[in-house]
């Protein structure tokens, strides 16, 4: 027998996670020389913790959880190991093919996606049914604005829609970028010339504001998916377009006053010929830096694997299984019916393509990011701008502008413009 | 105008009385002394007067007027602090002028007065000081300037010079002493130095716990204490007190003789001894004479020029007419 | 106490500490001056390269540095004049007479215990959320619609934060100077004929004014490092409202992973941080010295 | 020699200190309340005050989810180590300040207090790579010294301002009478200072144990302490607020307690020589 | 053994000279008193012999043997101060039998010695409690317990009575006295207040600014005070002084009259002025008299029943042989 190896994982403090922590009994009994440790951080600090670690080659970590937006610039910088050699029985093809083009870097695999999402619209049907209002499967905003001025009812604690506000690059960027995309808006032109400044961008923001200012939450400002999440769940959102991971979080009677009154539609779009949804998955990967690249590799395996999907479908249910990365899962009959959304899920990551992401042409890869490494702090000033916008404290121009200027300088000092 | 009346005043503590009902007239100009040993309840005697404490039972008046009820500023009496209690952050002359400044009184006019209190204390110079940059003396002065320039109806002292080195003390007794004449203000003075009262006083009210065992001039206390505690107090140094045999031939439970009222020879005399320690003046010497079967010590003044030196024998004469006697109770006879 | 002997010993008791910490500053602070003078992208190692005052220049620049400066001065001087007011006035207040002293001190001391993060988790959540906040619950409950704190007056809202967990240090300090404060010169004043009022301000603040350059010095040296509770709560927003300089750094450094900038940040934050600190030395060190 | 205060006035006192007591503990009081609440009653409108029902589940919950031996263990040996280490490298220091004052002293005081001045996240990097370098990442050894520093100016300047209220005749004396340096500050200077230097440790101890820069950034697992498990919490998904407040309640209340306990001790020292 | 003796011996602190070169020898079993107003250097001198203090230039040998360079230790000697600087968190044992622990004395000498000394100094029934739990005279004889168990060569007392009252002061100065008359050590003792100079003390050392004005028993300090300063100094109450043409006439720049020297008269004598504060002690009386045109004050001795008050006008004889006379420069002639 071999020495025993402990791997250091880190995990983000979402459920599917949490789940995971709880049934890797399943692991170590098949793997006895691995043991287990478990880091479990909030999104931004594993960010801050993972890459400040990777990029200092700190080799704390033995596996890590990124998502679609690093595994791009930390493939190409030589920071994570490959995932060229998994077991036959993982079945690599049997990724979503979109998802798996996210997470490769010049055709070689470098995370496992755990699980995928894109965003759609949530909605309470029993609200929309007393305002009168329909909400079709492929809404356009419009339908969207209407719907929200007919369901809300703030002296009764009801909001008509619920949108992300709270400044971040993963943030209200998120759904942002992608409702820009809705409108025809991009971020860069083909010679990485930031696009605030265009009319797109201007309706798309003005849109947003309109629709929060007047029928919106209060503090919508600081609200982010969580908060959002927490609202629907108490049953104060009349509609909610958010990560289709949130559909079993609603749809879910321990923890949601309105589990059984959720309705779905793919997220909105402006007749620019895009949804305004994102594509996303927290995937796995090994930094370079590891020093058990072989067993990390094996937890890899199945905690993503076919194997894994079972697991939680036979001790937890199937309405629970991570979803959004295999095509198996979306043919499996009993998932299906356990789980309203994932019609809705499969067809929203479908209608999403990375690699343009607008009607108009982009330098970038990237749905609701730019994969480059400027983008988060990027992300995080121009989202600070238009939270500031909706808090008041800007209109839309100064908000625009101010964006338009810091992703100049940005841009310019990172060297992808040159005069 | 300062006099005061005390009639059945009362304090207690709680369950603790510290001061019996109590009564005494001060009369205006008088210089009286509390004095007392640690604890008697001197101080709180003079809080009471100054309104610092509320009286449990009693009146005060003053002038005449009912001054019980009244709050500390209204009584027109002014306090000088033993810590002085000057206020470290304000200049001399804030801090002389701070009465003068709360009873709204104008800039010129505070100046005035300032600077008259100054020139009487010999602080013109220092005006500009913080008290931290003062001598004892110096601040003790500077308290009595602020009570001073509210022109009180009587002064309160409560132990002024505790605080000074021997020098100093002596000095600022003189200073006090003439500040008294000059100003014929009544003034009430607290200490637990006999020598300071004896000095000092017009009249002195000796307290012991929380009673007041005698109130007199000071040679009225000197020559005819009313009791034990007051002969002891009294003097400086102490009366030695002599029982048994020898005292009931004297005719009291007790005798007391001051040690300058003994005289000593080498060879005569009643009462025979040996010499302890010697302390010599110049002045005047004192012996500690031991071993005379009637007192563990007894002290003896002599001149400043006889020498006796540790374990020499020596015979003690009591002058008969300074002698006091006691009874079984203390009491003088 | 000065012989050759002690004084020599005294050296070498000294050094240890001495030498630990300007080993425990001077190395981070050539690597970060080192840092600072480079491009260095933790992400782009790739480009890495000297580039001389660049990273200075693009940080004192950004349109969010001025605002940072002015953040940070409004959010240390809230917390001050907060700390310090409300210090002097609960202080005032337990040093009196009151049944159950020792209870009450533990209630007010209480929020110092508690760790930055479960303190802005807290209020932001429980307090300051317009939704389930009890705030929220408050205005509700009187008729008003809820007020967004984190949103409308981010800035306000975390000085209120930080200074709750504040305002029992400055509480505790105050109240020991209070109380050494001797009540002859209280008397005395009394005497004088200073109502209440005057006494505290003629006698008692100035009594407390070395105490409250304490609370001032200390306070401030820890006020211009706060960043948790803003990261909690509003994330430097909305728009830059409550960037602080070291916000602004923390995002240079755990956003943007730019090593150089951050490093240049840094150092520029040094140094206003010293201007400060030479400020309040000089005054504190009048008024330890007094 | 305090005045005695009526009882009317010492009941409205009492009445005013206690509210404004109350208010200021009021959120530690609401958290507590609320992490023994199921979570939807957690964010009920109107607020229920207590009548709900009460439940431990929330801590078993977040003790499943995270387990919470091993960071409590990793904050107690952290803020115990770091504020012993300082002790022993302070006690000194202020001993040679306090009694064989230079010119410089105070100078050397203020710098050393400079010395907190320069922001953490400044010189994250350059201490990370020095951290890494040293093998000290996610070791407790690491971050007993890193925290032992920070707080070190803080500790000298406390222990400072209390020796020098210690009369430097007492330490002469005990040098009359031939105890060397050693028994010195072992016999007479320490036991002397015991509340200062117990009020040193307590402050020292709640500053390390509530340290949330450092204690994140450089830890993972192993030396991970509280303030690495309350990140793990600042926004799970859906309704979290009574398990929040579950783990807010775990992580503070092992200092909160030792505050109360120690109050007296803490207090008696806490004063950086604001009194003169 | 206590011989000590001074060499040349000088401290400046940083460029204050704060003793210049001095020579003095104090003899084995001699009561030696420092004496001077504050801040002339007498705690320095003192410390300088404990080795508190190094030297700035100069030699000091106790017993014949160089100790300029040894450790307080080492010095055999033994220190009280002036706080008493007892360990508050020792026990009067503890603190009594600390420099025997720290000699490495084996438990059952300790107690011993402790036993001991707590029966010379009548602490045996304190010894277990806490210094905070004494009184303050209680405390200065732990203080001297501490020093008397190490059985030094000398002891040195820095102004050990200073925090006492009154009456305790006497008290105390008496039994260090005895204690002195029955050990027969060396004692070095420092005050500022002539009065302890005086009593206690076999030969006294009057300091000034640093320098030694004079050096010789009490006696002789008061008979023949070398110059001005001494003979101000020593003496309560002070010296008065005479300038002018009146001093000519008597043969000197200035004449020194002592107040126990002054006849005071209603009617007769050279000297004429008016009366100021008087402070009656019962045993004496002290007239300050005022307007002489001779001096600002002279102050007068009288008998304890000589009545005079505040304006009255008197008349002066001083007694021709008990005047001093100096020159210019204040020496003696
Ligand atoms: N506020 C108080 N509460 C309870 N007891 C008090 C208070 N103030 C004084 N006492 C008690 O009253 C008694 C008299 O105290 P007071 O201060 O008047 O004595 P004193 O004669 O001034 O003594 P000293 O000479 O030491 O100043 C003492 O026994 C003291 O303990
Ligand atoms: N460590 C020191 N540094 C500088 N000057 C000092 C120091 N110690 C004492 N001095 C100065 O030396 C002089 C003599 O001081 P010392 O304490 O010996 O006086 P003293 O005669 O004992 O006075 P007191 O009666 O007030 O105790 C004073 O002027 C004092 O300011
Ligand atoms: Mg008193
Ligand atoms: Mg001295």
């Amino acid at each position: 027998a071999q020495d025993t190896v402990t791997l250091t994982i880190a995990t983000v403090n979402n459920g599917d996670m949490v789940r995971m922590q709880g049934l890797t009994d399943d692991f170590t009994s098949q793997h006895p020389d691995i043991q287990l440790e478990w880091v479990t951080l909030e999104e931004n600090v594993l960010r801050q913790n993972v890459t400040q670690d990777i990029a200092t080659n700190g080799g704390q970590y033995d596996v890590v959880t990124i998502g679609t937006y690093e595994v791009p610039i930390w493939g190409k910088q030589g920071w994570l190991a490959p995932l060229d050699d998994l077991p036959a029985d993982y079945d690599v093809d049997d990724l979503l093919p979109s998802i798996r083009a996210g997470l490769s870097v010049d055709g070689t695999l470098y995370a496992a996606p755990f699980y995928g999402e894109s965003s759609f619209v949530m909605y309470r049907k029993d609200l929309a049914e007393a305002a009168g209002v329909t909400i079709p499967d492929q809404p356009t905003w419009d339908d969207i604005r209407k719907a929200a001025e007919a369901m809300n009812d703030p002296d009764n604690g009801v909001y008509g829609i619920c949108l992300r506000g709270k400044a971040g690059w993963g943030e209200n960027m998120a759904f942002l970028t992608t409702m820009a995309n809705s409108y025809g808006a991009r971020w860069f032109d083909e010679n990485w010339k930031p696009q605030f400044d265009s009319p797109e961008w201007k309706a798309a923001i003005t849109d947003y504001l309109d629709l929060m200012n007047n029928y919106g939450p209060p503090g919508a400002s600081s609200n982010g998916f969580n908060e959002n999440l927490t609202l629907f769940q108490q049953g104060k959102c009349g509609m909610w377009i958010d990560a289709t991971v949130a559909g079993s979080f609603v749809t879910d009677p321990n923890n949601s006053t309105v589990a059984d009154k959720v309705g779905f539609a793919l997220a909105p779009d402006a007749g620019h010929g895009r949804r305004a949804n994102w594509l996303w998955a927290w995937s796995l990967a090994i930094p370079a830096s590891s020093d058990a690249i072989p067993q990390a590799k094996e937890f890899i395996a199945w905690a993503t694997g076919k194997g894994y999907t079972e697991l939680v479908a036979n001790s937890e249910g199937w309405a629970n299984v991570p979803p959004g990365t295999r095509t198996s899962l979306y043919e499996n009959q009993d998932y299906l019916s356990a789980a309203p959304f994932a019609q809705m899920t499969i067809d929203s990551i479908n209608a999403a393509d990375p690699n343009s992401p607008t009607e108009q042409p982009v330098p970038y890869t990237g749905v609701q990011f730019v994969a480059i490494p400027e983008f988060q702090g990027l992300g995080t000033s121009v989202g600070q701008e238009f939270s500031a916008a909706l808090a008041g404290e800007k209109s839309v121009d100064e908000a625009l502008a101010a964006a338009q200027d810091v992703a100049t300088q940005t841009m310019t000092e990172a060297g992808y413009i040159t005069q | 105008m300062g006099q005061i009346t005390l009639s059945k005043v009362a304090k207690r503590f709680g369950d603790a009385e510290v001061i019996p009902p109590l009564d005494l007239i001060i009369d205006d100009g008088e210089f009286v002394v509390f004095v007392g040993p640690s604890g008697c309840g001197k101080s709180t005697l003079l809080r009471l007067i100054a309104g610092l404490e509320d009286t449990s039972d009693g009146r005060i008046l003053i002038d005449g007027k009912d001054a019980t009820a009244l709050g500390p500023a209204q009584r027109g009496l002014a306090m000088v602090f033993q810590s002085y209690a000057l206020y470290p952050h304000m200049s001399v002359r804030s801090n002389i002028a701070f009465p003068l400044k709360m009873a709204g009184l104008d800039k010129a006019e505070q100046d005035r007065r300032v600077e008259g209190a100054a020139k009487v204390l010999n602080l013109t110079n220092y005006l500009d000081r913080r008290p931290g940059q003062l001598s004892g003396g110096q601040r003790q002065r500077v308290a009595i300037g602020r009570a001073i320039v509210r022109e009180p109806a009587a002064f309160l002292f409560d132990e002024p010079l505790s605080n000074l080195d021997a020098a100093l003390r002596v000095g600022m007794r003189l200073e006090i002493s003439e500040l008294h004449e000059r100003l014929k203000t009544t003034m009430i003075y607290v200490t637990h130095d006999q020598v300071e009262a004896m000095t000092m006083a017009d009249k002195i009210v000796v307290l012991n716990a929380g009673r007041i065992e005698q109130v007199g001039s000071p040679l009225e206390l000197y020559r005819t204490p009313r009791n034990l505690f007051v002969a002891g107090f009294i003097g400086s140094p102490k009366m030695s007190f002599i029982t048994g045999a020898e005292a009931q031939k004297a005719g009291g439970a007790t005798v007391g003789v001051r040690p300058e009222h003994l005289r000593v020879s080498p060879s005569e005399g009643p009462w025979r001894g040996t010499v302890g320690v010697s302390e010599h003046l110049g002045s005047d010497t004192f012996f500690h004479v031991h071993d005379t079967g009637l007192a563990p010590v007894i002290t003896v003044r002599a001149d400043g020029e006889v020498a006796l030196s540790h374990g020499d024998t020596v015979h003690l004469t009591p002058q008969a007419d300074k002698i006091h006697r006691f009874d079984q109770n203390g009491l003088r006879i | 106490m000065s012989t050759q002997a002690s004084r020599s010993a005294a050296r070498t008791m000294l050094s240890p500490a001495v030498i630990l910490l300007f080993v425990w500053m001077i190395v981070p602070l050539v690597l970060t001056l080192w840092f600072s003078f480079h491009r260095y992208n933790l992400l782009t190692p790739e480009r890495y390269g000297f580039i001389w005052f660049q990273n200075y220049a693009n940080f004192v620049t950004s349109p969010d540095f001025w605002g940072a400066i002015v953040n940070t001065l409004i959010l240390v001087l809230g917390v001050l004049f907060i700390t310090v007011v409300g210090g002097i006035l609960i202080a005032l207040l337990i040093d009196r007479p009151i049944w159950g002293q020792g209870p009450v001190r533990i209630l007010v001391i209480s929020p110092f215990f508690i760790m930055p993060p479960v303190a802005a988790l807290v209020w932001k959540n429980m307090f300051f959320n317009p939704t389930n906040g009890l705030f929220a619950a408050a205005f509700h409950a009187i008729g008003l619609r809820p007020y967004d704190f984190l949103g409308q007056a981010p800035l306000a809202s975390i000085i209120v934060i930080v200074a709750w967990q504040w305002l029992p240090f400055a509480t505790l300090i105050l109240l020991t100077a209070l109380q050494s404060l001797s009540s002859e010169q209280l008397e005395a004043a009394e005497m004088d004929g200073a109502p209440p009022v005057k006494r505290f301000w003629y006698i008692v603040l100035p009594h407390l004014s070395r105490a409250i350059t304490v609370v001032v010095l200390i306070q401030t040296i820890f006020l211009l490092g706060i960043l948790v509770e803003i990261l909690v709560t509003t994330n430097g927003g909305p728009g830059t409202q409550s960037t602080t300089l070291t916000f602004l750094v923390y995002k240079e450094a755990l956003l943007n992973f730019d090593a150089g900038k951050a490093a240049a940040g840094g150092v520029v934050a040094v140094i206003l941080a010293n201007i400060v600190a030479i400020f309040l030395m000089r005054a504190i060190g009048k008024n330890l010295d007094a | 020699m305090a005045r005695a205060v009526s009882t009317q006035r010492k009941a409205f006192n009492t009445v005013v200190a206690w509210g404004v007591a109350l208010l200021i503990a009021f959120p530690i009081i609401w958290t507590v309340l609320t992490s023994f609440k199921p979570e939807p009653q957690a964010v009920a409108t109107p607020p229920i005050w207590l009548g709900f029902d009460w439940t431990t589940k929330n801590y078993h919950d977040v003790v499943q989810q995270r387990g919470y031996f091993s960071f409590f263990l990793n904050s107690v040996i952290i803020a115990l180590g770091s504020t012993a280490l300082g002790l022993l490298i302070a006690i000194p220091a202020a001993w040679s300040m306090a009694f064989v004052p230079g010119r410089r002293t105070r100078d050397l005081l203020m710098w050393m207090l400079s010395t907190k001045m320069m922001p953490a996240v400044a010189v994250l990097t350059p201490l990370y790579l020095i951290f890494r370098t040293l093998g000290l990442l996610d070791s407790r050894l690491g971050l007993v010294v890193v925290l032992m520093l920070i707080n070190l100016p803080i500790i000298v300047w406390m222990l400072y301002t209390y020796f020098k209220e210690i009369p430097g005749e007492i330490l002469e004396a005990a040098r009359m009478d031939g105890a060397s340096l050693w028994n010195e500050i072992l016999y007479v200077l320490t036991p002397m200072a015991i509340p200062g230097i117990a009020s040193t440790l307590i402050l020292n101890i709640i500053l390390a144990w509530n340290e949330a820069f450092w204690t994140i950034i450089l830890t993972v697992t192993d030396a991970a302490p509280l303030t690495k498990f309350i990140s793990g919490f600042s926004s799970p998904q859906g309704l979290f607020y009574a398990k929040l407040s579950a783990a807010s309640t775990m992580a503070i209340a092992p200092i909160l307690i030792m505050g109360w306990f120690s109050q007296k001790q803490l207090v008696r020292g806490l004063t950086f020589g604001a009194v003169k």
